[in-house]
C-alpha cells in the first residue's frame, strides 16, 4: 500500500466514520439497512441451474451442473456438492486472475457452511445407489460486480440456483444407471437460509457494508440463519477483532436483517 | 452432456433456410448494451444468438509486474474465460489451452484498433466471461470487448467488428451456430477495423477451394458491416442517454470518442 | 482408513460424562513446551488432547519478494501444514485449500496480539506443523503459534489463547475431541486476547438457537481463560529455567517481554 | 524491449525492408523464394514414428508415441490424435523453459488443424473396438533450432513423421485387445498437406520468413493446402493487421509456393 | 548472496578451518567423532510406523502409512515404498514454503537408494495378488530443526520407522482382499543400513557435520554400508570436487564411523 | 511399452564379453559433434551406445529473473530434459523430479571446470535434451555439455569428461547400457576434470565391497580418460576446420581457449 494511498484512506475512513456517528452511511442508508435485492433464476440455459442476485451494484451468478458419480467413502448414501468461488478480474480493480485465493476460497466455505448446516438439502435424496452411483453437483458461484458484501450476495444467488436446478429420473437395472430422457424435476429444499453480514466500523456496526466500507472496516461477522431462526453458520474475518460484546449484538442486528432476505428469497423459491 | 445430441443430416433445409430459419446470409439476433458493471472502467454485455457474454476494461492502470512494462505504448491484455455451466458438459475450472490461445487470439485482434502509444509503461486489461456459448464466442467476444474498450473512453482508431462465415452443406453462410459450426465443412472467424478494411483476425478450419475462400471472406465483411452499424448505435444511444441523464442536472455535456463518432 | 470408524450412539453417556471420561466443560489434557527448536527464532510444542503440534517463528526479518513489505508494519504470515501421517486417511502432501485456509484464519486470529507496528517492512513468519490430529487443531495450533511469538520474543499486546466449544447430544461442551467434532451438533473455535476481552477468531459450524449460542460463547470465555493461565506459567518456567541457567554462570538477568507477565 | 534494442530494431527493420523494395532479401532470395528443405524419417528407434526437418538453419524433430485408450465420448468410432508442441530453450536466445506459452500453443494447434482437415488420416482406421479401445497417438513436436517460419517446418516434420509410424496387429476377443508382436505396419495416409507461411514487411509480401525477417515483421498469415489444391486451415497472426486485398495476394503466393513442399514431400512419403 | 555476508561467511570459513587444522572442531569435536544420537519410534499413533530422530541439535521425524494398491508393471510381484522428504520452513532460516526442491528430491533419493539398495526389505513380502494387489508404503520424512546433516538422521529415522511399521493380515479371496481388524504384525527387516557423511572442508575430511560446517564445506559424500560393511550407495554433492585420493579416503573414514549408528540403531530394532 | 523386455539371464556371456559384444572394460562406439546448432551461442551433438542428446550453451548473459544474480561469479543452470519418445514408455511432457535432479547434477559436475568468476552477475545456461535415451544418459550429457561449453568459446580449467562403471555377474564393467543398468548389480556415474584429477560427479546404486569399489573407480578413471582424449579430438579438429575455411577467405586465424588445446 503506497503511503498516498494511505492518506487517502485514512481521510476516507475518517469521513464513512463521522457519517456513521450520525446515523447515515455514504450511500443515504441507516446503519441496520440492508440494500435493494433483486433475484432472477433460469438465466443460463446450458446450466442445470442457475441464479443471478444483485445486492445494490454487487452481481453475482451461480450455475449448477450435475454428474453422475460415486459417493465420498464416509458418506456412501448422499450425494456430493461441490461448491467453488470464482471472484472475476472483472468485477473489481484489485481482483487478480489465478487460482482461487484466499477471499475466494473463504467465500465458497461460508456459502457451503450455510447451505450444509441449514440441513435445506437432503443429500440422500441424491443417491441412487448406496456406496455406488449419486448426483454430484458442481455448484460454481461467479462474482461479476464487486460493490461489497459478496458472503450474502453469493448466499442467496446460491439457494434461487438449487431452487431452480432439475435433475432427470433415472432407470436403475442392476448397477447400471439409465437417465430418462425429458425427465427433469426439481429437488425439494427443505426451508431457506439466510446469511446476513455485520461490518465493525470504529465502534459501530453496519448492516450489509458496500465496498467502500468494507475497504475501511475494522473486521466482519457473518451469521446465517434458517426459517426457524437458528444459527447455522459465523464467520468472523477481517484483521482486527470484536469485543465480546459486539459479537452479541451484531448477532441480534444480523437476526433482524434476515426478515427481508427470507421475504426476497419467497418471491422465487 | 447426459443426452447425446443427435447428429442433424442436413444444415440447410428444403427451403434454402438453416435449421434455426435464418438465410444462408442472415446474422443471429443481437442485444449489445454497454456500461452494464459498477466497478469496471467500461463494460459490455453481448447476446449474439444464446451467446452470453461480458466484457469488462480496466486502464490505462499501473502494470504489475512492473517488468511487463513496455516503454513505448501500453500493453494490452485481453482475459477470455469461460463459466463452468456455459457450455453443455462441464468445463474445468482450471485455465484451458484453448482459453490461453483464444486470449491471445483475441489481443492480436483488438490491438491494431487502440491508440496504445498514448498511454506508455501501462496496462490495458480487457476481461471477457463467457457465461453462456452457442458457437462463435471469439468473434462475438470481440464484438464485446469492443464496445467495453470504447466505453472505458479508450481512445481508438477504430471499432473492432468481428464475425465468422463458413460453409454448410456446400452452401456459404454467415455467423455460425453451434450446430453448423460443430458439423458444417468450414468454419472462417474474422475481425476487422471496419472502416479502415484492416483484417486484424482471420483463421480458418475445413476445406475451401480458393473460389469459395472468396466468396467467404466477402460475405463476412458484410456481416462484420452490420455488426459495426450496431455497435456505433449502442455507443451512440448511450452517449445520448448519458447526455440526457447529464442535461437533467447540469446541462454539461459529455464528448465521447470523436473516433467512434466521425463515421456516420 | 482401513478399519472402518463406528458411529458413536452417543457422544455423552447415561452418567452425564463424555466418551473420553470428560466432564461437559473440561478441557482435554495439556502439554505445552517451548523452545523446543534450535534454529527457529522461537518455538513451541503443543500437546492438546492426541493432538501434536509444534509452531516456529521467525522474524522480524527481511522480507522476501519485496514488493510485499508493508511501509507501515510487518507482515505476519502463518502457515499450517498437516504431516502425511497425521490424520486417519493419508493426507496428500500438496497444500490443501483447507490448510489455506487454515493460514489465513490463524494469521487473523494472532494479528491483533502483535504490535506489528515497531517492525516496518519486515515480515514475521510463524509455522506450524500438525504431526498428528485429533480435532481443534486450529485452536491447538493458535496456542502453540502465541507461545513461540511469545518465545521469540516479539513484542505483544496480549497472548491469543483459543478453544472450541460445541454441542453434543443437546449439550454444550467444551474443548470437541475428533469425534465430537465430526458427529457433534455444532462446532464453534474461538480465539481471545483473553485479558483484553477481544475476540479474534469465532467460527460456527452446525446448529444454535441464539440462547445456546450465549451460553456457548461464555463457555468458551472460561476454557481460554484456563489455556491463557497455562501459556502464562509455562512462559513463566521458561523463563526462570532460563535465569537459572544464566545465574550459574554469570548472574545476568534477562528480562521477558513485559507485556507478558505484568498481568498476573 | 530497451530503447537501444527498439533502435537497433529499427535500423535493422529498415535495411530488410530497403533491400526487399528492390526484389532481394538479406540471404539473396526473392521474395516468392522458399528455402532448402531436408526431410529425413525414421531418426529415433525407441519412437514408433519419427522425423527430422531441415528448412535453411531451422531444425524441428518430431517423434510419435502409441498408446491403447478409449476414444473421446462423442467420436467413439474414431482414434486420438494429440499434438503438442515444445519450443525448447536451446533453440533461440529468448525462448524459456516452462510449460508452453502462447507461441508453442499455436504452433499445435495450426499444424494440428492442418492434418485434421486435410483428411489425410482416417481416423477410423485407429479403431479397434468402437466406443472401447482405440489407438491413440501422442504427436510430440520439438524445435530445436528455431531460424524462423516453424509452422511450415513443423508441418512436413510431422506428416513425415506419420508417414514412418507403425501399429502393431491386434487381436481382439471380446473386449480383451492382444497385441501380436512383430508385426508393425504403417498406416495408409491419404495424400499430403503443405503449409505455406507469407510475412507481411511494410507493404510486401514474402515467402518462408528466416527468423530476422519475423523479428521485424508486422503479421503473418499460414495456408495449409491439399494436394487438391484446396485450403485446409488459415492462420493469421502477429500484432498488426493485413489490408483486405492483402490476404488474397498471400494465398496466391503461398499456393505457388506449395509445389516445392510437395515435390519434397515426395521424397520421403 | 550480499557483500557483508560473504565477508562474514569467509570470516567464519577461516576460523573453522583454523580449529580443524589443529585437530578439532567449533563445538570440540575431535574430526571423525559423530555427535549424540537419540531414536524414539512409536511416536505418531495415527501413522502406521512412526520415529523420532535427534541427532545434536537436528531432528527429523519419519511417519509410514500403507494402502493397498496396484504394483508397478514391471515388478509385478513387489510391493511399493515411496520415500518422500519436506525440509519445513521451521528447520531452518532459508528453507521456504513450497513444493520439494533440489536438496529435498536428493535427501529423499539418497535415503531411499540406501534402503532400495541394502536389500533390507524383501519387497516381495509386500504383494499381495501378484499383478493385483500389494501393500504400497508411504514413508515421509520431515525435517524439523536443520542443524546439519540430514541424509544420516533421515536414514536413521527411516529405518526405525520401518521397524515401527506394522501390517494388518489379509483374507484373499479370488481377487478380493480384505483386511483382518486388529491383527497387526511389523514387517521382517533383513539388517540394517549406516548412511554416514563426510564434509570436505579445504584439505581436511570431517564426519558428521553440523549446520555452520555444511555452510562453508567445499563438498560432501555420503556413503551408505550394510551389517556386512558392504557400500550400498554413494552420493557425492556440493558445488566443488574431491581430489581421487580423497574419495577413498571419505570411505575408510565414513566406514569407521558406521559402527555408532548400527550400534545406536540396535537399541530400538 | 506393449512388447513385455525379456529380463536377460546374464550379463556377462561365457566367452567373457557383454550382450553387446563389448570386452568388459570397453567404452560403447561414441560419436561427438560441435557447432551443430544456429542460434545457441555453442553446441554439441552426442551419440554414445544408441544415446543420442544435444546440448546447447547460451552465456555469459543477462539474467532473468534479475535478483538470482551473484555478485561475484556467473550463475551456472543446466537444464536436463528428455523428449517424450526417446524411452520405451512415452514420458510425460511434464518435468519429472528425475529431471531436476539430474539437472543439478549435472550443474555440480560442470561447475568446478568454468571459471565462473570472470563474469559476475552473468548467467550460462546449458540446456540439454535427450533425445533417444539408451542407459548412462547423466554422463553422455556432462560429455555433451562440456563440449557445448568449449564451442561457445566459454573459458574452462579443464574439460569435463564422464563415464559409468558398474557390476555385472560379478564383474566390473564400463560404460553400461540399459540392460545392464536394469539389471546389473551396481551403477556407479562418475565425472572428473581429468587432467587435474578432480573428481565432480559421483555416485552409486547397488553393492559393491570396498575392494569392488577401488577398482571400479580405478576403470572409471581410465573410461573417462579416453572420453577426454576423444572431447579434444573433436574440437581440436573442428577448430582446424574453421581454420581451414577462414583461410579460403581471409587468413585470419582463430584461436580457442588454451586451456583446452594446451595439454597434448
Amino acid at each position: 500500500m503506497s503511503e498516498v494511498y494511505k492518506i487517502v484512506s485514512e481521510i476516507e475512513r475518517n469521513q464513512i466514520i463521522a457519517k456513521i456517528a450520525k446515523g447515515k452511511r455514504l450511500d443515504g442508508r441507516s446503519l441496520d439497512e440492508y440494500r435493494t435485492i433483486k433475484i432472477e433464476t433460469g438465466i443460463v440455459s446450458k446450466a442445470d441451474g442457475s441464479a443471478k442476485v444483485e445486492l445494490g451494484d454487487t452481481k453475482v451468478i451461480v450455475g449448477i451442473k450435475f454428474e453422475l458419480g460415486a459417493p465420498f467413502p464416509d458418506t456412501p448414501e448422499e450425494g456430493v456438492i461441490t461448491l467453488s468461488a470464482e471472484l472475476l478480474p472483472m468485477a473489481f480493480p484489485t481482483f487478480e486472475p489465478g487460482p482461487p485465493n484466499f477471499d475466494a476460497i473463504e467465500l465458497a466455505r461460508v456459502v457451503d457452511r450455510g447451505i450444509r448446516h441449514s440441513d435445506i438439502i437432503d443429500r440422500k435424496q441424491l443417491c441412487i445407489i448406496p456406496s455406488k452411483k449419486v448426483w454430484i453437483l458442481f455448484v460454481d458461484i461467479y462474482v461479476l460486480d464487486s460493490d461489497g458484501n459478496l458472503f450474502d450476495a453469493s448466499s442467496m444467488a446460491t439457494l434461487a440456483a438449487l431452487k431452480n436446478l432439475k435433475l432427470p429420473e433415472v432407470k436403475v437395472t442392476g448397477e447400471e444407471v439409465e437417465i430418462i430422457k425429458d425427465s427433469l424435476n426439481p429437488i425439494p429444499l427443505k426451508g431457506k437460509l439466510a446469511a446476513v453480514t455485520i461490518a465493525k466500523v470504529g465502534d459501530y456496526l453496519i448492516v450489509d457494508p458496500d465496498s467502500s466500507e468494507e475497504r475501511i472496516m475494522d473486521a466482519r461477522i457473518t451469521v446465517a440463519f434458517n426459517e426457524e431462526g437458528k444459527i447455522c453458520a459465523i464467520q468472523k474475518s477481517g484483521e482486527s477483532s470484536f469485543r465480546y460484546q459486539e459479537i452479541q449484538n451484531a448477532i441480534t442486528l444480523a437476526k433482524n436483517a434476515s426478515v427481508k432476505i427470507f421475504n426476497e428469497l419467497s418471491k422465487v423459491m | 452432456m447426459l443426452f447425446e445430441e443427435k447428429i442433424p443430416e442436413k444444415l440447410i433445409r428444403n427451403d434454402g433456410l438453416r435449421l434455426d430459419g435464418r438465410k444462408i446470409d442472415e446474422l443471429r439476433p443481437i442485444k449489445f448494451e454497454v456500461g452494464v458493471l459498477s466497478q469496471a472502467d467500461g463494460s459490455a454485455y453481448v447476446e449474439q444468438g444464446r451467446n452470453k457474454i461480458i466484457a469488462a476494461v480496466y486502464g490505462p492502470r499501473e502494470l504489475h509486474p512492473k517488468h511487463l512494462a513496455l516503454q513505448d505504448r501500453a500493453l494490452l491484455r485481453c482475459l477470455y474465460r469461460m463459466a463452468t455451466f456455459s457450455v453443455s458438459e462441464r468445463k474445468s475450472p482450471a485455465p484451458s489451452r484453448r482459453e490461453a490461445e483464444l486470449s491471445t487470439i483475441i489481443t492480436q485482434a483488438l490491438q491494431p484498433a487502440i491508440f496504445l502509444e498514448y498511454y506508455p509503461r501501462t496496462s490495458i486489461d480487457v476481461y471477457i466471461e463467457i457465461i453462456e456459448a452457442d458457437g462463435g464466442t471469439r468473434c462475438a467476444s470481440i464484438n464485446a470487448a469492443s464496445l467495453a474498450l470504447a466505453d472505458a473512453g479508450i481512445p481508438l482508431r477504430d471499432l473492432v467488428a468481428a464475425c465468422a462465415v463458413g460453409k454448410a452443406d456446400g452452401q456459404i453462410i454467415l455467423d455460425l451456430n453451434d450446430l453448423e459450426d460443430k458439423y458444417g465443412e468450414a468454419d472462417m472467424p474474422m475481425a476487422m477495423l471496419y472502416r479502415r478494411g484492416d483484417v486484424t483476425l482471420l483463421q480458418m478450419d475445413g476445406q475451401f477451394t480458393i473460389d469459395e475462400f472468396n466468396k467467404a471472406l466477402e460475405l463476412g465483411k458484410t456481416g462484420i458491416s452490420k455488426i459495426y452499424q450496431l455497435q456505433k448505435e449502442t455507443l451512440r444511444n448511450k452517449y445520448l442517454s448519458i447526455r440526457d441523464e447529464v442535461a437533467d442536472e447540469s446541462e454539461v455535456r459529455i464528448e465521447i470518442s470523436k473516433e467512434v463518432e466521425e463515421d456516420e
